[in-house]
């Protein structure tokens, strides 16, 4: 890529940044894909295709020392905070040597020590886990530290993220909480999901700054992202963003999204933020088309190295696991064999 | 063929049919027919009560309550067992004690797809029946047959007891039989699905299977298994297991669940209690691995007891 | 009482009425503090001094055939939806002829079938419940019938108030949902409780109509409620109600309440709705102080004599008691002896 | 005298002062000083590091896991062990699973006031004990003495794995010690509180003092009970009980949780399967009823076990 095209060069070279992260993950989710339909994936495949922008835009805002607890489509934003295509495919395919070690997989994976936190399944559970997270640092004398994590539409219905958000608020701690609305739960719309007129309509209730943005365009996210970590980080409190997009693929690889509403797909909302951005990064002149096609192919033929590599890399063993939960030995309890 | 899952449709196909006071709620039951088509097809057959709930399981069983007070008689569907934890207190202290507090039954049914598979991990993996059924109040049925699965249901419909019905997601496509039953058990019996004189193993849902495999292992070695299954484990059906220890004098009891307390040990103590002159050698049990439900498949097929495993088990108890 | 002072003889008959039931609730309230005192109370009593205005119009604006499902501070409410002194202290005092028949006691209690549902302790929980029942309501096609049920300030917090008016708003369910702001939960002040402006703020994220009130003013809460319940059974959906008061009493009676601030307690917001609403009937000319008067001598005097019948009313016996938590005993397990 | 209720509160109090990383966090726990009076004083003595927390269970145990992965070592207060039902999915599913999946440990320690009194009726009386303990990844700990609330509770601080500690209500100000312990009896192993050579109590929490009374009671009959207090029962310290009932040969398991399955079962499928050969007679046990804890002082007394009812069910044991 030859150099400056344009006068705005921070926000060129953060765009194209981020626009490279998103190619990887999307690459990355194709190959994901194409290994569950071959088989090699046991348990399901959740990906965040049509979400990057907005994911990414938070990955990128967060910094070493930051935390992060991402949520299911957040492939995104799990690499621009440091998560690798290598992990990534350790993990869904059970790799010994991947973060989790067989022991969980696909999107339950993390790296906590690195303020990387692995998700449990159960929706809205990080929000509070977060918060205790900064509340931890905050003992620690620790200023600037943001903490952020996604949650989708549906996700906005469980207690938890209503109790931690509510205490987030109440300790105004820095909490960017992202909402990802992607117009569905699962099969489930909007409007079985939620009676308000829009989401953001619950800052007020909560007592937080909202944002909101259009999920597709990927100039946007990093603005308002980039306000709502800033915000945060200078003691602003928890900042609820908004971001109305559309899941373009189904809940997992399982499902054929075939209940999702044609006429969401043929709107705005169903623009692809892939595309969206590289038409801008074509129509800003900030690369050519046949730049962005060799990024593709680069990034492509790095995880199918990285894959095929990973799918020679031994399986848990059972007979060499050591089968305890608890992290002090005295605490193992005996049961007869 | 008729599949484990078909039951499970079939029995609230007929319960929406025969009782307009059955309703359907869950998350994505209605149109798209729930995370494992247990629901496919009743939304349009049955306009208005199969109903797509929030993504809230709280409210899901404290409005399965507030409808059975009002004489309905919901059936809500926990999209896995494990996401039961977040309607847990609605279920344990309230549709648990409502009846002995107020005299007002609590018709509800709670199907809760338990158990491991392949890649399900620790989150979409867990057995809870050991945990419901410490709850004074609550009724807790865990089919093992095709069978089971729709005439246990459709009872459960029935019974004006809350039921936590937990089904197998393990057995949903693999286990089929040939037609589905005219007649039903009575409620809260175990059966006796094979005869044996040599050990009793007490087990129920997924294991029932493991179970039998076993016993035609220990065929070859010359000795017979019989296999009971407990169907429903709250209340306990203590005399049959009791009659057939008479029988055999040995005991094991099996359950995919994690191995501290559970049915496993509940049998045992029953057993032992009231019947330790009946047994010829100790009672053992196996159960899972003391650790969450592991993703990978190696490691998951070693967490849960397996066929090899039970007749391991049973050639040591065999031995003793 | 004489007839006609006002003209506004609908507001006056009301008005009146409502004043009673209060007066009913508070005398019984004492009697039941003064029980706890003297021992006769096993566990915990609960009062709701200070909010027998708004708690009473939520009582007074339902009808048979409507559902009630009253929480701690209820006691007006309760008496103004058929609730007597009677099954109150049967209740407190554990008399096997109460409606719980000593199996539960105190605030525990109802009588479901009748629409008067018993409370279970963990807070938010009888939100969806109400919500459940309603949904019953329209499956029987029944119409115009409302559910209410209350929350305090900090039962605002739950997950379960949170699941259970967001599934009630997707329903477009006819719940009346009081939120009595009493400034304190237990001993925690709202500033540790919630970081929105106002509860009522609530509303809108959740797409719920929103009502304020000054709940120590039993002219405004009648209103306001008479308000709420008529919009909820004429199809207009949940109901958000929110009162400000003050609670003039412990958390429970062994409590001293010795955390409320002092200028709360001088503010309007600190005002005992009771003598509130005495100064109004006799500023309007409905009755003098010496009628209001006689009205506290007679409702005493029934307690007591209600009170003291039922000390001496049989206590449970455990010998006789069906030890069954399921009604049908096929289902009853047998545990050896 | 030193009460239950101020060794719980010394604990934390020098928890806290000795370790900057310990902080509480709960309802009511700051200037008020907790429900019942367990953190009187320390929000003063430890500024900022005594947190009131809004009434949102789930809540609180989360954040207790954020700050626990961050290095602190929060103790939260559930205001009674029965809302922990409210918080029960952090608990089992995250910080329960925390260190197996990902080697980060967890160590956060929850405080369950528990147990039953006279008109704490349904939803103020429960023992959960039973239920945490069938997690994988959790440490339950229920003390029975003065001396053990002090030092488990100061023990369950310094582990790095989740603690459900089970404190009794009933005996916060009932029992009374002359001093705090300077020594402590090892993590997780149980202790024989009074020694007898006729029958073996295995118990814990309050009923270890219903059980020593009912001893006395046996004793004017010529018997000798040994009462083990199991002290925490998951990790559950079989060995010290297969040696008591290698002396007694009999076995007697009481608890105040509902009858199916919890402690009792548990002690119970593991002296017969690993110590059958060193019973006498049947083992026994004596659970609480199955109904919920009911309100009335009349009706809770007959629904726990006594020292009567211990006492007739150690005779019928003595005489088997
Ligand atoms: C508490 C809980 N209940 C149910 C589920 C099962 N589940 C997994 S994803 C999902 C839908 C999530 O929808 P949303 O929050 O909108 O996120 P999206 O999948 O659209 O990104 C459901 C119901 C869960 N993970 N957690
Ligand atoms: C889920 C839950 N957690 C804790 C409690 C214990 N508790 C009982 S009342 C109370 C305070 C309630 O405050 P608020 O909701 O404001 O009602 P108020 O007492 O002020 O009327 C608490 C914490 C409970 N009942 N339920
Ligand atoms: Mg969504
Ligand atoms: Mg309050």
């Amino acid at each position: 890529m030859s150099s400056d095209r344009g006068k705005e060069t921070a926000t060129r070279t953060e765009y194209l940044k981020a626009y490279r992260v998103m190619l990887t993950a999307r690459v990355l989710e194709e190959k994901l894909s194409s290994l569950y339909r071959a088989g090699h994936i046991k348990g399901g495949v959740f990906l965040g295709r049509g979400q990057e922008a907005l994911s990414v835009s938070v990955g990128i805002n967060l910094r070493k020392g930051d935390i992060y607890a991402p949520l299911i489509r957040d492939q995104a934003g799990r690499m621009a905070f440091g998560d690798t295509a290598l992990d990534t495919l350790r993990t869904y395919l059970g790799s010994q040597l991947g973060s989790m070690r067989g022991r969980d997989g696909n999107i339950h994976r993390g790296r906590p020590r690195e303020g990387y936190y692995a998700m449990i399944s159960h929706l809205g559970a990080m929000i509070p886990v977060v918060t205790g997270a900064l509340m931890a640092r905050r003992f620690r004398g620790e200023s600037g530290v943001v903490g952020a994590t996604c949650i989708g539409d549906g996700g906005t219905s469980t207690g938890a993220f209503h109790e931690g958000l509510n205490a987030a608020a109440v300790e105004k701690l820095p909490l960017v909480m992202v909402v990802a609305n992607n117009q569905y739960a699962y099969s489930t719309p909007n409007d079985r999901q939620y009676a308000c007129a829009d989401l953001l309509d619950k800052a007020i209730g909560y007592g937080v700054a909202g944002h909101e943005v259009d999920g597709t365009d990927l100039g946007a996210c990093l603005e308002v992202l980039g306000k709502a970590v800033a915000a945060a980080r200078s003691g602003g409190g928890p900042q609820l963003v908004v971001g109305r997009l559309l899941r373009l693929v189904g809940h997992g690889e399982h499902d054929d999204a075939s209940y999702v509403d044609p006429a969401l797909k043929a709107a705005h909302v169903g623009r692809d933020c892939l595309k969206v951005a590289e038409e801008f990064i074509v129509a800003s002149g900030w690369a050519t088309p046949e730049e962005i096609g060799s990024w593709r192919v680069e990034a492509k033929s790095e995880i199918d190295v990285t894959a095929a590599k990973v799918l020679r890399e031994p399986a848990p063993d059972p007979n060499e696991e050591e089968w305890t939960a608890v992290s002090d030995t005295r605490l193992q309890d005996n049961f007869a064999a | 063929m008729i599949t484990y899952l078909d039951a499970i449709r079939s029995a609230m196909d007929e319960a929406l049919g025969r009782d307009p006071r059955v309703f359907l709620y869950g998350q994505d039951i209605g149109a798209f027919g729930g995370a494992f088509k247990a629901t496919k097809g009743l939304a349009t057959k049955y306009p208005g009560r199969v109903m797509d709930a929030p993504l809230s399981e709280d409210a899901i069983v404290g409005i399965a309550i507030g409808a059975a007070i009002e004489g309905m008689r919901p059936i809500v569907e926990m999209q896995f067992a494990d996401f039961s934890t977040c309607g847990f207190n609605q279920i344990v202290n309230h549709a648990a004690t409502l009846f002995y507090r107020t005299e007002v039954p609590c018709p509800i049914v709670v199907r809760l797809p338990s158990g491991g598979g392949p890649g399900g991990g620790p989150f979409h993996s867990q057995s809870m029946e050991g945990l419901y059924a410490q709850y004074p109040g609550l009724v807790v049925m865990t089919p093992g047959t095709v069978e089971d699965a729709y005439s246990m249901l459709l009872d459960a419909v029935t019974l004006d007891d809350p039921v936590i019905f937990c089904e197998h997601k393990f057995l949903y496509n693999h286990l089929r039989a040939e037609e589905l039953p005219k007649e039903t058990t009575p409620i809260g019996k175990a059966r006796i699905v094979r005869h044996g004189r040599d050990v009793t193993v007490a087990t129920y849902s997924a294991m029932v299977h493991e179970s039998l495999a076993a016993a035609d292992e220990l065929r070859e070695d010359g000795y017979q298994v019989e296999v009971v299954d407990l169907r429903t484990v709250k209340p306990l059906d203590t005399d049959t297991v009791l009659a057939s220890v008479a029988r055999t004098g040995r005991l094991l009891c099996v359950s995919e669940s994690f191995p501290w307390g559970g049915v496993s040990a509940e049998v045992i103590a029953r057993v032992t209690s009231e019947g330790f002159g009946l047994l010829d050698a100790p009672p053992q049990r196996l159960s899972a691995k003391d650790t969450p439900v592991p993703y990978h498949p190696n490691l998951w097929s070693s967490h849960r007891p397996t066929a090899n495993a039970i007749a391991s088990a049973l050639r040591r108890l065999l031995e003793m």
